[in-house]
């Protein structure tokens, strides 16, 4: 490893990317990822770069198809209002299968809602906030060296799978500093993208990216295409970490609050409760069988999150009626407290693992 | 004797989808006659848009994109600013840039973008069944003003050169008519310039061509052709609205 | 002396070049429908024509070759 | 031990980059550091305040529900954070501006009038640094040495002159009795 | 009962609006649910009522937005990609309790994708395509009656629970003609719209419509207050058919794919199989008690959809486990065909009830 | 002795958090006077959108609606076409009506929506912490423009009155400045005209009002008036567009 | 019996309202009845076609993935749904375009030069009405009276006075041996 | 005659008063401190007021009421 930096959150998405061989953004501002704008309008001018502030998210999603449609590195970012209106973009670039890094610092909603930190946008990432059946990459950091891990990762997996990898954050990984030890070279792959359009020179087929198919059998044979692509990343690209893999009641939580869990794991165990963590790194492909490893000796589930319970349908469908799941959830940019979970694990603990 | 007319090379052979008469067809070869003369299909990327064109792909013989409806200009950007060596254009209807990309159209124009826009007014939307469009003339009938286009309601006309001619971004706007032989060539000329003004690097430029729908209008193409002449023209003035004096 | 060349396949029937033509002799053929379900248009009398290329230029299908 | 620091006052103070440079000389001294702002638009002309931790092992929550140091600029400040403070916490107060002690009594105060001081030594900017030089006598937050350092790789070039005087705003607060 | 007429479902949900007071439509054309637009434009101005054509299907939101801030009966229609544009739109609606009534004739995705029916933004309408925790009620009609009458409810749930009701239909039911049957007089339930900002004619405190709070605390409460909203509208909302209720096997579906289902239950009875229908009428609030209701006698159940597999997730989370659940989707804009369902119901008779 | 100046009635006792010097507070002042003066406060609706003013509702006593980013002429046009009766107002921001809000203010204007636009154009974005607006100066710095704005990379600024001005819908449209007394006045009529326009049923009408960002340009709030004559009046001349000789 | 129609032809050659008038029809005559047209830009210059159903019962499928009676205006679409029909079926094509006979032997087939005879009626647009002559002549689709009332609604009021001649061209369909 | 009067909590110390007061009568109270945090403007000899109100004209939040 290489140089260490205490960095913001957001200023280590830039950096990263522009380490994977980024070098070009298009983006619109908004709270609280404003850092990333900010740091690639300075930097990337510096190494031959395009930064261009985009008159609306709408044109910003519509820039990296562009971009993404020639074969360039290119990523975008924004939070909640913002990624709502790039939802049309976004079923474009699945539907044409554009490979593109997309950034979403969350913050609490619904509406203008706030700028504090937030999870609440998990199903529109996951599940597919724009019209049709596609799915996108997400990944959920939980510290600022992850950040910075995580978002080189994407453009790999952007490029490998021609398609959305999303960054999904909160604005507290975004606004925060931590340490970040930065790699000396990036482990960057590297794709033949035969099918971007840059101009055929005369000496190839026309190249077309395009997302319509009007005869449906045709639409539908894209379409499963796209479900084939998706069942590989599922079977290929689960990514999630388990800690303290005995214990008798887990804690599902992802991003930030994965970190207030680890917190909770420690005061649990003072006071005999053997609690672990299972924290899903990828959002979707959503890591089931990360549940099959614990399940044996798992009594109940408690999943954490900053939002009215949305990643709880897939713990849910994951353990199938399995094991009994729980949850306790903050919103408005309120952020789980360590006392509040010890109090649910308590309660989990009565109920399930004391009189087992 | 020798061909003194047939299709450019930049045209495809695939039979064009459009309806009789309709002159998004003569556009089509007007563009692909520019990518000829001046030798650059080879290094042109296309956006197509949403509108009866959606597929133009099919039909240009170029490297295309097709953008979601009204963001060609948008896109056209992410291309031209990835790839400032190739040559980039968009085509577009009056409903996809007028109004849905609005927006786009007037930022890529004010960025004085280096991308050329092909702009095709038939003041209608002809891809969803002849709905009203920014450009429908006053009184005119469309499916959403059945009793006529009133100013009151349904508000004005926009008049896109003369709006966008006001931002120091655009190099070259001119609008020119498909209705007639002379206007065709004229029209040829500007879609040529507009091309060449790109290359130059000179900034933006746009060219309306006023066009027709026989479909939606209810009329013969013949009779659309009059209409364009009659009553579009004297509400959409042809001519140069910027960089008159421009060399290319 | 001049010629022109219809691919009457590609032809939609629309008449914009027997408009146009100042030697009035393209027509349309009633009596033939092609593929496409059109009478596609045709010249009258080859020998008048021109080489003007004004149904060339107006034609949206680009039915028409010209050569002279 | 875990220092779990509060910094919180108005915006222009200098809350902000206290705290950042604190974790940046906890960083230095080898340690786990987290910082975290409040942000957004209520600080214009409002309150400023943010989350330090500097840590032997990995931080978990840089999220801060209860603190055991706290540096406190103005009295709204103290109202809010008073009551998160553990017990045996310690509170750093700028009493130039805060016009009251702390009300409970199972935490350790200290109240100095760093603002006047500044405005003293000709510059109310280094208010924030007396402050810090309290809290680091008290607890030893960060080594003396390393927040030297840190401030020259947290202030821009052409602020680096001003950093004997910096370090002399820290002596007063660490003398201060 | 009154008027019968043989009408397009989309004329029929147009008409229906207007039966049920609603007299300000704006909209963007978009296939295949143009005829609304059509309808409307023809019909309100002489009835009094403003329809509208928006320069976009952003800006049709926003004008539903503000006048239904209004307190008036308000529509916009779409169809998939124009739906994805109105996230934003539709997630400040939620966070300000706005009633508003949304028409989405589904076509197949993604991106431009094609203008055949599907399913496939299920999980747009149902989990929450914008940003932040919300909700939305979805009416899935399967019929040209159903269209008329659900329409007309949509604006009393709308008034009644002050946010968006969305009617949800595919690309067949909009286009296709059926027998309507109009009530003579519509139930339309009139609501005191306090809230509504109208002008305070200096008699009243000032009225605000807003969805933001910087406050986390006041976010937080907004937030909780909308949830308990949706559990309560959960809790009596829910709406539902239950076809031939003592079947072995149960096909779950909406829309027009119910009424193939249930040509393959006769199908099916004509070869011993004994198969039934489970119809939620609400998408969101999902019914899950349905399921309790057929649970016991039930061996399997069979999810049809024209998508990748949407509802299915919902169909799996009411079951928990508790009874094998398959599945079979067409996309593309290809409907499910009796034969191949029969096909499945075949299977899992063979697998589930034929040796028990 | 009586009272010759005070803080108008249709503002809220409400203390505003803008930053020190900030002219939005004039602005609002301003709205303010004239809902006073034309007393139409009970049955004004007035449109925030997001930019620093996002939460005017707090200082307006008229009711309010908060819009999405750039989408008040949207939501303007919802209310007024809902409510004829009533008067409806939008506040906003360069970044909010001229950059995401482009095709809403656009059209709201080419329709000749019966609404009053109050157009704060500080060119920058105040709120998100000073990035570039659409507005913004060439060579003028922001967090997005660190080495100054370059025609050639970020484009050029936009005449937002200038443009509209070529469509036929607005009836009145004026630019006006706050950085002086004397212009404050003048801009006070140029508001209270604006919502005579509407009450009229004249048609569209629009103010911009040159204003400052003390702030986000690093300048003190005195400097900061004279950046707005030095500068950008220069480039954003004051005057009336359209409807000059509309009396109301 | 359910009768499941599939209508099918060129664009502007009626047979969306030749669909529309049975299932008009079928409702008058008391009938559960629908009508899916295909929509959308392909039709334009391309195929149009449409699935009509009439039943004594509820309509369960408005969406045929089979017919049992099956009326052809061109020939793509009689290469398309021919394979659609089922054993015993009816299809009924208008020779004067299609120059084929359907190639199974297991389905009744009906050649009329309708467009012919249209035109030498005087307009070529009734040339569906003649296929649907020979349509409700051998199935009983609607009646006839029914249909004739049919008419009356669908066509718009200046267009009234063809429906005598478009009734002579349903007599003409359904005498056509 | 004429007098203002400051809401001096209101006041954030912008100047922009203290800049257009043709008489010059304006000034920061830099022993004060407002509750926001803020030196506010006051007047420092009243009797040379003109109550010509460029003061509270310009004042953006409202602190000053004018009589005459
Ligand atoms: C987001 C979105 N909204 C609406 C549509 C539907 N749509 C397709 S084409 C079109 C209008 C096209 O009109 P115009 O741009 O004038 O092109 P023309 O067909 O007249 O050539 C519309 C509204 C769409 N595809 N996507
Ligand atoms: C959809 C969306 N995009 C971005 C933002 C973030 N945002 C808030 S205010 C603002 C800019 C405001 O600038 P301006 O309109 O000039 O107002 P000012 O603050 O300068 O008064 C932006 C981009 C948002 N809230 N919503
Ligand atoms: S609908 Fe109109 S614009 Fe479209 S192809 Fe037909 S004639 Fe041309
Ligand atoms: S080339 Fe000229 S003269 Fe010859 S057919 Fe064509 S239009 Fe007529
Ligand atoms: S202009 Fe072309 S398409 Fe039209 S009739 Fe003539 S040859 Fe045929
Ligand atoms: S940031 Fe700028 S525009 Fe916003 S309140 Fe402060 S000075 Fe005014
Ligand atoms: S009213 Fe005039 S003279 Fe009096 S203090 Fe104000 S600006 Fe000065
Ligand atoms: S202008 Fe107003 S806010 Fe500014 S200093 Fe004077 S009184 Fe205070
Ligand atoms: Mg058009
Ligand atoms: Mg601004």
């Amino acid at each position: 490893m290489g140089q260490k930096l205490l960095m913001k959150g957001n200023e280590a998405i830039a950096e990263a990317a522009i380490r994977a061989g980024c070098l070009h953004y298009f983006g619109y501002p908004i709270t609280p990822q404003t850092e990333i704008s900010h740091y690639m309008a300075k930097k990337l001018p510096k190494v031959g770069g395009v930064f261009l502030q985009a008159e609306s998210e709408v044109a910003a999603i519509n820039m990296v198809y562009g971009s993404g449609s020639t074969g360039t590195r290119v990523m975008t970012s924004s939070s909640s209002p913002g990624i709502s209106l790039k939802q049309e973009g976004l079923s474009y670039i699945a539907g044409s299968q554009i490979p593109a890094v997309v950034v979403n610092i969350v913050r609490s909603g619904p509406g203008l809602g706030g700028i504090q930190p937030a999870q609440s946008d998990y199903f529109q990432s996951c599940k597919g906030g724009g019209h049709g059946d596609y799915r996108q990459i997400v990944l959920a950091p939980s510290s600022v060296q992850e950040l910075y891990e995580l978002t080189v990762e994407a453009f790999n997996l952007a490029d490998r799978y021609r398609m959305v990898a999303m960054i999904m954050g909160d604005g507290n990984l975004g606004q925060m500093m931590e340490v970040v030890e930065f790699r000396n070279e990036e482990p960057i792959e590297h794709y033949d993208k035969q099918w971007a359009t840059v101009g055929h020179e005369n000496s190839r087929e026309q190249n077309v990216v395009t997302s319509i198919h009007l005869n449906p059998a045709v639409l539908e044979k894209m379409n499963l295409d796209l479900q084939e692509k998706y069942r590989v990343i599922k079977e290929k690209e689960c990514r999630y970490e388990i800690y303290n893999q005995d214990a008798d009641i887990f804690i599902v939580a992802y991003g930030i609050v994965a970190r207030i869990a680890k917190s909770v794991i420690e005061m649990a165990k003072d006071k005999g409760i053997n609690v672990g963590l299972l924290r899903p790194i990828t959002l979707w492909p959503f890591p089931d069988q990360a549940f099959d490893q614990v399940i044996d000796k798992a009594k109940a589930f408690l999943t954490v999150e900053m939002s009215s319970g949305q990643m709880l349908e897939d713990v849910k469908l994951a353990l199938n009626g399995r094991k009994p799941v729980y949850f306790h959830g903050r919103m408005g940019g309120m952020v789980p407290a360590r006392d509040d979970i010890m109090k649910e694990i308590r309660n989990i603990y009565n109920l399930h693992v004391k009189n087992d | 004797m020798a061909i003194v007319f047939q299709k450019p090379k930049a045209l495809k052979d695939t039979p064009m989808h459009y309806c009789p008469g309709c002159t998004h067809g003569i556009a089509h070869r007007l563009v692909a006659e520019a990518l000829d003369e001046l030798d650059i299909e080879g290094k042109t990327i296309g956006i197509a848009s949403v509108g009866c064109s959606y597929n133009s792909y099919d039909y240009f013989g170029c490297d295309m994109i097709q953008a979601p409806h009204g963001r060609a200009p948008a896109v056209a950007t992410g291309v031209k600013r990835s790839k400032p060596d190739n040559v980039v254009f968009t085509y577009q209807g009056d409903g996809d840039l007028a109004a849905i990309g609005t927006a786009e159209i007037v930022h890529a124009a004010a960025r004085g973008e280096k991308i050329t826009v092909i702009f095709i007014n038939n003041t209608i939307y002809g891809m969803t069944s002849g709905q009203m469009a920014p450009t429908t003339l006053l009184n005119q009938y469309s499916t959403t003003t059945p009793y006529g286009r009133i100013a009151d309601q349904h508000g004005f006309p926009i008049n896109v050169c003369e709006m966008l001619a006001t931002l120091e971004g655009p190099a070259y706007i001119e609008r020119v008519s498909l209705h007639d032989v002379k206007h065709i060539k004229k029209a040829k000329q500007a879609v040529k310039k507009a091309f060449k003004v790109q290359i130059a690097n000179k900034g933006f430029s746009l060219v309306e061509l006023l066009s027709t729908c026989p479909t939606n209008w209810g009329l013969s193409p013949v009779e659309s052709l009059k209409r364009v002449e009659d009553d579009m023209i004297p509400h959409y003035p042809l001519g140069v609205f910027k960089g008159k004096d421009l060399e290319v | 002396m001049a010629k022109v060349t219809f691919i009457s396949e590609k032809c939609k029937g629309c008449e914009l070049c027997v408009n146009v033509c100042p030697k009035h002799i393209i027509a349309m053929n009633k009596q033939n429908l092609n593929e496409k379900g059109y009478h596609p248009a045709y010249v009258t009398d080859m020998d008048k024509c021109i080489g003007c290329a004004f149904c060339a230029t107006i034609c949206p299908d680009c039915v028409i070759i010209v050569e002279k | 031990m875990v220092h779990e620091v509060i910094l919180a006052g108005f915006g222009g103070q200098g809350i902000l980059s206290a705290g950042r440079l604190l974790a940046e000389a906890g960083m230095l001294d080898g340690n786990h550091v987290s910082w975290l702002p409040s942000y957004g638009p209520e600080m214009r002309g409002g309150t400023a305040n943010c989350n330090v931790v500097v840590s032997k092992t990995p931080v978990d929550s840089p999220v801060l529900n209860s603190c055991n140091e706290l540096v406190i600029m103005n009295k709204p400040s103290l109202d809010k954070f008073e009551t998160m403070v553990e017990k045996g916490g310690i509170v750093i107060i700028d009493s130039s501006i805060v016009d009251r002690d702390v009300k409970r009594d199972d935490i350790n105060s200290f109240l100095i009038p760093a603002t006047n001081i500044a405005s003293e030594m000709g510059n109310m900017a280094f208010a924030n640094i007396i402050l810090l030089g309290k809290l680091i006598k008290e607890r030893q937050t960060v080594s003396v040495e390393n927040f030297e350092k840190a401030l020259y790789a947290v202030l821009s070039e052409r602020k680096h002159h001003l950093i004997p005087q910096e370090m002399e705003a820290l002596k007063i607060g660490m003398d201060y009795k």
